[in-house]
């Protein structure tokens, strides 16, 4: 199995489900890119934890202004309409439900929606961020991962065997192989790359796919 | 993006029969009084919306805004701290006939009730209260030798608030003391409408003093030249005007 | 017993007690006098449950704007240092210990600190603004009252009959006859009117007074 | 009233042995670098505070600010939600060998608890965290068939605070993101000392846009250009730079 998608195709397809004027949160590193694939016409505003809604790209390199970041520290601009605010009124903003949707990271996602990627274990320094309060916050919790890890095993899992960032919280995941809903505890497929079988998307997954009604294509776009 | 609703009667268009409704101002100051006053014209014409349920500090002076939605009987409870005031003879009436239901709130609970609803904080513990006719029946906890009382989220379906100025994206800034409940009740409402003074586009607004970001806002329409609820009970104000 | 303090009286002397610079919130009607009577060379810091910080008097008739008001309702003006805030913030300032002193009304006050001052029974409309959240939050609760009823029956007493305010709250009561402050559980005289008799203020107050060190004079102040 | 102190020394002078500080900022904005250095160079010449327990959203990053504080040794605890960073070497090398302690909080909680602190709220209940490690021993409680997690609010002696202006009544605003956790650990702690690029009479700053009003703040000191720990780090800096 050498097809899959890049981490930029992932980000494409989890931006597609964006709608305009959508409040979203992306998590730090490899979920950042969603911001880069909005469809045209369209215009999401982005939440940082920091305190800031509505910033926009990088400055040019030596624009840079250090008080003005985002969570993962990277420096940002803004856009007409942005606000700053302080913590405690960021995350009223994710625990009270007034985000769209969060796009994390995984270790791990279990078919009943567990999610796992803060910490791999009991070694080395523990950090957890607003991982834990994001997944409890936005309406809707959306997952973008490769489909497997990179020695080859599953991240779709039956239960998370790592650390939990929070219970029953996922419910959909965008994979370099697929696009898999939760529902009712079960991973429920809803797109899979078109040259992949059915048995070989199986049998890259830790817990059952269910088939409960078509599966379309996953498109592979050029980037 | 643009949150701007052109009129009056279309923002107040979706609240209906039964709707938890809270409602910004504290006395004349942050009191939607055009909002307020839309949400009867709909009533009038269509006998809807009623029995609602109606957050505020107070229970209305004189015969204008929230004392004239009372007086409308569309009313059903009211969540005060404070349901007394220069002529609060609408609310009193009716609360002593028994007519309107009174959930009666310590005034900083009243505030953090809405702000934890608006937090995703669904119960809280206060000092607020202790020992008193106001916590009965509610848990009692003791943290570091002390006995609070525990006190539950307010959310509604609808906010109706009053700003100063607001942007297209639904960031908003207050006048002096009608900021009060206002930003609290944009934050613990599915749709907080608001009445603003001034619109103006997005990025008009420093990024630095916007109160109320834009997430929380759901809808605007600008009203220019907003009656000051004082004003019109000093003026001996009827809504309407024609009875 | 014709002899006592005017309420203007017994505002100066509770005004006395507040050093400078101290953040104070003054109840609505009576106790707001004290504002009036700040000794030369202090200033207070007023603050009122709608949110503002540092106001000041009241405008000249006509020049009232009606988005600035006390708790009250009363038009005030600003002084410099002023702020404005959300009502959970000012509530944050009352609860969270921010206050150096709030100054209440009282109907009833218990030698063990009980405060009744909102409802008078179950008749009529009842109505508790912010008082229940003012006594639990202040470093230090006054109350400022006549000794006694309007038809003479005592203020200070045993228990409280009507309906609780707060419990355990109050530290000190300037009334028309005498200072007490609440140690331990009991009424502890610290001034009286120097004409009046020991055994004729108790007998107007409706718990024992206890004289536990020197009681000084209350000053009666020419204003 | 005037809270200002002439210079950082004095303002840091009071902060005693095994005392919990909060420190405010996120990354390189809004970190009170000035504050944290006169606190360092207390503690070289005094040998106090130590046994400290700081509160703060990172570890610290590179050898400056508080990294640096962490490397002379002065702390005890850290309170933090996020302990990794670009270089966060300081603190994993004394973390792994056991010789500074970790309460790891989600980042939500952290500025919840912060808050509560400040607003007399000793608990409340969140759904963060709940059925992972972080709530393990937290008393659990179900409302509306959903379970939370009760936390504690968190208190400090002392916060150490960067804003943009203030007044000589302690009012503040600050710039950008890096008002962060600074609000907050104003208002939860007994001694808010504030380094201000600029201090201005009260009455400079428009009422309106205060951030913290100066009931939380106990003393200013103007620092007219302050260090970015950022640029700090990418230079590759050194508290104290003659080690």
């Amino acid at each position: 199995m050498t097809v899959k998608l890049s981490n930029d195709q992932i980000a494409w397809r989890a931006a597609q489900d964006i709608t305009d004027g959508a409040y979203v949160n992306l998590g730090i590193g490899f979920p950042e890119k969603v911001a880069q694939y909005q469809p045209p016409g369209r215009q999401a505003i982005f939440h940082t934890e920091n305190g800031i809604l509505d910033f926009g790209e990088s400055p040019a390199k030596g624009e840079e202004d250090w008080d003005l970041i985002n969570a993962g520290k990277r420096a940002v601009t803004l856009k007409p309409g942005a606000s700053f605010f302080h913590h405690a009124d960021s995350f009223a903003m994710v625990r009270g439900g007034h985000l769209d949707v969060a796009i994390l990271g995984a270790y791990e996602v279990a078919e009943n929606g567990d999610l796992a990627n803060w910490s791999t274990g009991p070694k080395g320094v523990p950090a957890v961020g607003g991982a834990m309060d994001l997944v409890h916050g936005a309406k809707r919790i959306a997952v973008i991962t490769d489909h497997v890890t990179k020695d080859g095993r599953p991240k779709l899992v039956e239960r998370c065997s790592l650390p939990l960032t929070g219970v029953g919280c996922v419910t959909r995941v965008y994979t370099s192989l697929a696009v898999v809903d939760i529902e009712g505890g079960r991973f429920v497929l809803k797109e899979k790359l078109p040259a992949l079988s059915l048995e070989d998307l199986q049998a890259a997954t830790g817990a059952t796919l269910v088939v409960a009604g078509p599966v379309a294509d996953l498109i592979v776009p050029e980037l | 993006m643009d949150k701007t609703v052109a009129d009056l009667a279309t923002v107040v268009a979706g609240i209906e029969d039964g709707m938890t409704v809270m409602i910004g101002g504290f006395g004349g100051a942050g009191a939607p009084i055009e909002l307020i006053h839309a949400l009867i014209d709909r009533f009038r014409t269509t006998g809807h919306p009623k029995d609602l349920t109606i957050v505020n500090n107070n229970a209305g002076n004189g015969h204008v805004g929230l004392a004239a939605l009372i007086e409308h009987g569309m009313v059903k409870k009211l969540v005060c701290s404070f349901p007394r005031s220069a002529d609060p003879v609408v609310f009193t009436e009716r609360y002593l006939a028994g007519r309107i239901e009174l959930e009666l709130v310590p005034q900083g609970t009243l505030a953090e009730r809405i702000r934890a609803g608006g937090a995703g904080i669904p119960a809280f513990y206060t000092p607020t209260g202790y020992g008193t006719l106001l916590a009965e029946g509610k848990p009692i906890a003791e943290f570091d030798g002390r006995a609070y009382v525990q006190e539950r989220w307010l959310k509604a379906d609808v906010a109706l608030v009053k700003a100063e100025t607001a942007d297209t994206h639904g960031n908003l800034t207050f006048r002096a003391a009608s900021r009060n409940f206002n930003p609290l009740m944009c934050m613990a409402s599915r749709h907080a409408v608001v009445q603003a003074r001034r619109v103006v586009p997005a990025g008009a607004i420093d990024p630095e003093v916007v109160v109320t970001p834009g997430i929380f806002v759901q809808a605007v329409v600008e009203v220019a030249d907003p009656q000051q609820e004082e004003d019109l009970n000093r003026a001996n104000a009827v809504y309407p005007g024609e009875a």
